[in-house]
């Protein structure tokens, strides 16, 4: 299992010029960023429009436990930027984000939030258990436990010789659990081509990270073993992509896994319901939204202007409330099968 | 068993457990609550609303996502005499912490001949109904039940509640207390009539292994536990109108399983119907069938059972409700054992 | 389902679970077989002897002690098209990896709408009767039967065992594979006489979901398997002396569970003894009897059990002893149901 | 959780003189390992003694496995000559020495590892399951889940402001598993009174240390949770007791937990029967035996002679055939009362 392999290595996607990215990469971010926050500010939308009178959780076209990923698009969109056909992303109980920025198929991703036979699952599996077999992406409701699956996917990738990757997310609060370190400590030892990413909200539902975290950074956990390990502050998306790009290709070069940790934001509550009691200076949360914020850099920088940032805005909008359409148009399972696919048909 | 007699005052379940708590925590400083979320959010299924703000961070405190490290935390102060209560979430989350269950807190009472005791509550969240999909939605509870060592108690209402807490935290043996999100009266979920109701206000003691006839019937027996004991009530009532006689047996227990009140009830209407929410084979339901037939009960028909399907729970609510044991489907099972 | 007549050739169960492997990984690439000391050593209870050296180590990879972690590994390697064998020493240690197994290599299939196959093996040690105590000596079918999603086998010899392996690795869902120990056939175990057999020499297939009547027989029914199987048939032997003629069935597979042969025997001999090394209540012994009460079978006498009593496994040889489902327990129940 | 304890902390146990330690610690260093070693040889004896013909792992006086721990006394003398009355160690499925060390009773101890209605556990538990509450000691047959228990006993101790600690031990292969990890973080975040142990013997079962373990040293694991880590080379008592005397000393003033690997030996098999065929140089290992090694310095230093070390050897065997005597003299437990204990008597 101590083998390099001998892939071949895709070309390395394009990185940025010095410390500033080439604007088509920062563009590009920014698309992502924009269509992923789009689509969650519809998914909201939708969520809530049928929960009444009150908030029934239950209730509605998207019935259940919703987690919105709104400011974290950054993470998603800058270590994403740096995956090919081929590459595997394993996600948490807030997966949007970055089933959109590796390209998840939106429509299907859409049915399967709204319940429908059309679904990534059938409906079976709903918004914390997305599984797209081509883009290599899934999802997993129970913390940490989205990590050791990739280290079989990475497992696989570096047996074929494919040069593929596995990314693997989880929340910071998730650093905290057994299967976090098992998988890094393994990923380490078989030099297993895996980015282990984090995303620090700070908050593990009610949690603070003071509370649960022993260290200030999960990067300085890598060096348990001895591997890289970095973290991005304040949810800087065009940090993150250059410091994905490093540990991604030196993943494909067959040097092992990495550990990116990432300051992020977590706009809205752990999942809608949530009223944030616990959660001190609430108001002041939007201003930190890394959105317009980047919005503004494009736009100093000269890289966007309006007309632009309109035009991707309602590319945005297109897609996704065609995909919300597509889902809202489409059949629901019949309660006939509501067992089938427990095993595969047989033969 | 009640020192106070009931009076009027009515809570929900999830109020009842957290009066229960207070109640002992108040009593007993060797008691205390951890667990996920427990402290300023009050517990995401109500557990343990109110209780920061009257015992502090010192005794009603949050934990990292770290089951293993919590959960066996609290089996070890336990062996050093104090009362722990730990909460773990979802049941559904047991896959991460299950040995420090079932191998050190139900075992070690027995591997050390009597000599260390485990007085430990562990608290746990179950059920489904609200699309909360294959990983959030499970009972489990024979799951647990199967694992020598733990006693298991299942409340249905706010009575229960507070008595199986109360009893559950003076337990000297580990106590898994499994807390149907449908019947905590949530005011974010749809809530069934009987979640709230009244419960004493002084102490209130539930003994542990002690089912209950909710509901008396002469016709057929329904066993059951849990949110589905309310199904099963609707039913029966909606029955006696058209004169069949439905009696529900809450468990209340699955360890001990008041394998005498069981019997005791089928022996009289020679009919039996399990309702489960959880997994239909190797549980709950064979084991009720099984306690009956090896007595070699006479019955009038054969004995059913209405349980999830040996699938996992889809996130659909369309597919949920098709394999949720609800009254349609008990009502169609009872239907058959009248013949 | 044998393409190659059985020969006289012999093996016990370890070496022909082996033979079954090696065979598979010759056939197919992605074939490989992971776990701890799976290596060098051989696998603790001789599950990969000799494969180290055909294979290497790129296929016969030992692992760290990081359950949870390897196991995800497979499963996410079975994603990708792999079809991995991973080794979980023992069924005990489940408790430390129980998410993988039952959240994620059992529901992915499912939760993806069929989309996601995981063609996985997870093989593990099962059992006592040597004083391993009360973690290293569970059998826990029913606790991974209980939970839906996988399939479980459970070979008693050693030609089932070669054939049920060569079916697991085949089958594009997760098969949990449960060998006891002492039907092995170890040089440092006590051997039963049947853990070494006849095995056929080629490839070999055993159906899972198929229970086999091992003896044929009028009046009495045990229902049984994996170790219990050797225990039954020689009580059963012996009783044939006295003009007790009893069926044994041995159930092969929990997942699918034979329910058909259980209900064709028990039909015909109108009695029923279940024999389950596992813990008695919510389990396996529970479903057979429930399998026959909920059929409304009618039966010459109440159904029996004999299995590990509801307490976590004892160390001292006349106290494990004292709670195994052996030979003077299976011979006192079928003596009761015969009357 | 955060408050510091105002125990009273107790005296510091006597430590060494500049970089010597004084010579009456080192003799009951010394004795304390010979204690170990005599009865770990006395229950080897008794082990094999009727096993056969061949090797038949269920036979005998003492059924079952057994790890022995012969090799590893540097660890535990080292770690327990430092624990006073209301102190806890959780062990390992190789527990022994530390048993010892901490002083468990060593006639209800042999007891139970004969399955005697006098042992520990009344013959319930067995060489894996030992629990004496008077020592507040315990230990598990599962890998690294001793570790969360310790912690509970540490809460206790801690709130009760006892001044006493918790010592918790795994072996190094045991340093990769999820328990491990969440006990370092949960027990630093909480400031708990714990020392975490690891023994470092190179091997789990048959596994190499470098194939499982990502990094040199758990001592550097340390860091992911911001607490102090120390490795000792060499199976050194002297470096043992030094550094974890410092470790505990800290931990009772209640500045939190620490981590102390050891490198040590395993003198046999992992467990009796095991042949070993995997470990290279099987015949140097005697040679490597840091008893023999320690008597020689404490022989050169003038510490220890000839006649005291006859002695030494002769009040342990002594102590330990009287043990086992007791242990073959006791009753077994009546088969009548398999499963009494799996719920305590109703009052
Ligand atoms: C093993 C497990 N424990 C607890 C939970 C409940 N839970 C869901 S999300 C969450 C918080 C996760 O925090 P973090 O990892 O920081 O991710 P975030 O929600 O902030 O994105 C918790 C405790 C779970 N799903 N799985
Ligand atoms: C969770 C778990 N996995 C596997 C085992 C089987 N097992 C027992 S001891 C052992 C090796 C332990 O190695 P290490 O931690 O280095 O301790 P050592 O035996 O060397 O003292 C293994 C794999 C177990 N008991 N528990
Ligand atoms: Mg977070
Ligand atoms: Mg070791």
């Amino acid at each position: 299992m101590t083998t390099v392999t001998d892939a071949p290595v895709p070309e390395p996607t394009e990185t940025g010029v010095g410390h500033q990215l080439a604007d088509e990469v920062r563009l590009d971010l920014y698309r992502t960023m924009v269509l992923a926050r789009t689509y969650e500010l519809a998914i909201l939308r939708e969520y809530h429009a049928d929960k009444g009178p009150g908030f029934d959780i239950g209730k509605g076209l998207i019935p259940g436990e919703m987690h919105l990923a709104a400011g974290q698009e950054p993470v998603a969109a800058g270590v994403c930027a740096h995956l090919v056909p081929g590459d595997a992303v394993t996600a948490t109980h807030r997966p949007h984000h970055f089933a959109i920025a590796h390209g998840v198929d939106l429509d299907k991703m859409t049915a399967e939030i709204f319940g429908r036979e059309t679904g990534l699952g059938r409906g079976r599996g709903g918004h914390m258990h997305l599984f797209d077999p081509d883009a290599h992406f899934s999802c997993s409701g129970i913390i940490a436990e989205g990590y050791p699956p990739a280290l079989g996917q990475a497992f696989a990738f570096k047996r074929r010789g494919s040069g593929n990757i596995a990314v693997a997310v989880t929340g910071e609060g998730a650093a905290n659990q057994g299967a976090f370190h098992e998988s890094l400590n393994l990923a380490a030892v078989w030099k297993l081509p895996v980015l282990f990413v984090v995303e620090d909200n700070e908050w593990g539902i009610s949690v603070p990270r003071t509370a649960s975290t022993a260290v200030p950074s999960n990067a300085d956990r890598a060096a348990g073993y001895g591997i890289p390990g970095h973290r991005v502050e304040d949810n800087d998306v065009d940090a993150v992509y250059e410091k994905a790009g490093e540990f991604i290709e030196r993943a494909r070069r067959g040097e092992g896994p990495a550990l990116l940790e990432v300051a992020t934001l977590r706009l809205f509550g752990h999942f809608e319901g949530d009223a944030q009691g616990y959660r001190p200076e609430l108001v002041d949360v939007p201003k930190l939204d890394a959105i317009p914020r980047y919005e503004s850099r494009l736009i100093e920088a000269g890289v966007l202007d309006d007309a632009l940032r309109q035009e991707i805005a309602e590319a945005a909008s297109e897609r996704v409330e065609a995909a919300i359409t597509f889902a809202k148009d489409s059949p629901l399972p019949s309660a006939d099968e509501a067992t089938k696919y427990v095993f595969t048909e047989e033969a | 068993m009640t020192t106070t007699a009931p009076s009027g005052r009515r809570l929900n379940t999830s109020k009842a457990m957290a009066e229960a708590i207070a109640q002992e925590m108040r009593a007993n400083p060797e008691v205390f609550y951890m667990g996920e979320d427990v402290g300023s959010y009050g517990g995401i299924f109500g557990s343990t609303g109110g209780l920061l703000e009257e015992f502090g961070p010192e005794r009603i405190i949050d934990t990292p996502i770290s089951e293993t490290a919590f959960i066996g935390l609290g089996i070890g102060a336990a062996t050093e005499g104090m009362r722990p209560i730990v909460e773990l979430m979802f049941v559904d989350f047991m896959g991460v912490c299950l040995d420090q269950i079932y191998n050190h807190m139900a075992k070690i009472h027995f591997e050390s001949g009597g000599n260390v005791k485990v007085p430990m509550v562990l608290t746990t969240a179950v059920g489904g109904g609200y699309s909360d999909g294959a990983q959030h939605s499970q009972c489990l509870w024979g799951t647990f039940a199967h694992l020598p060592g733990m006693k298991i108690v299942v409340p249905s209402n706010p009575a229960d509640a507070k008595g199986l807490m109360t009893a559950a935290i003076r337990d000297d043996n580990p106590v898994v207390y499994m807390f149907h999100k449908g019947v905590m009266g949530l005011p974010w979920m749809a809530k069934n009539a009987r979640s709230i109701g009244v419960v004493p206000e002084g102490e209130h003691v539930v003994p542990i292994g002690k089912a209950a006839i909710v509901k008396q019937g002469s016709d057929v027996t329904v066993v059951t536990l849990s949110l589905s004991v309310h199904h099963a009530l609707d039913v029966a009532e909606q029955l006696e109108g058209e004169g069949i006689s439905v009696e529900v047996l809450d468990l209340r227990s699955l360890v001990p399983l008041d394998r005498e009140a069981i019997l005791e009830s089928v022996g009289r209407t020679g009919r039996l119907v399990v309702v489960d929410e959880d997994y239909q084979s190797f549980g709950l339901s064979g084991e009720v069938i099984a306690t009956v037939a090896e007595r070699g009960l006479a019955l009038k028909a054969a004995p059913s059972r209405v349980a999830m399907p040996d699938a996992p729970i889809p996130y659909a609510q369309v597919l949920e409700y098709a394999v949720l044991p609800r009254h349609e489907r008990i009502e169609a099972a009872i239907r058959e054992v009248m013949g």
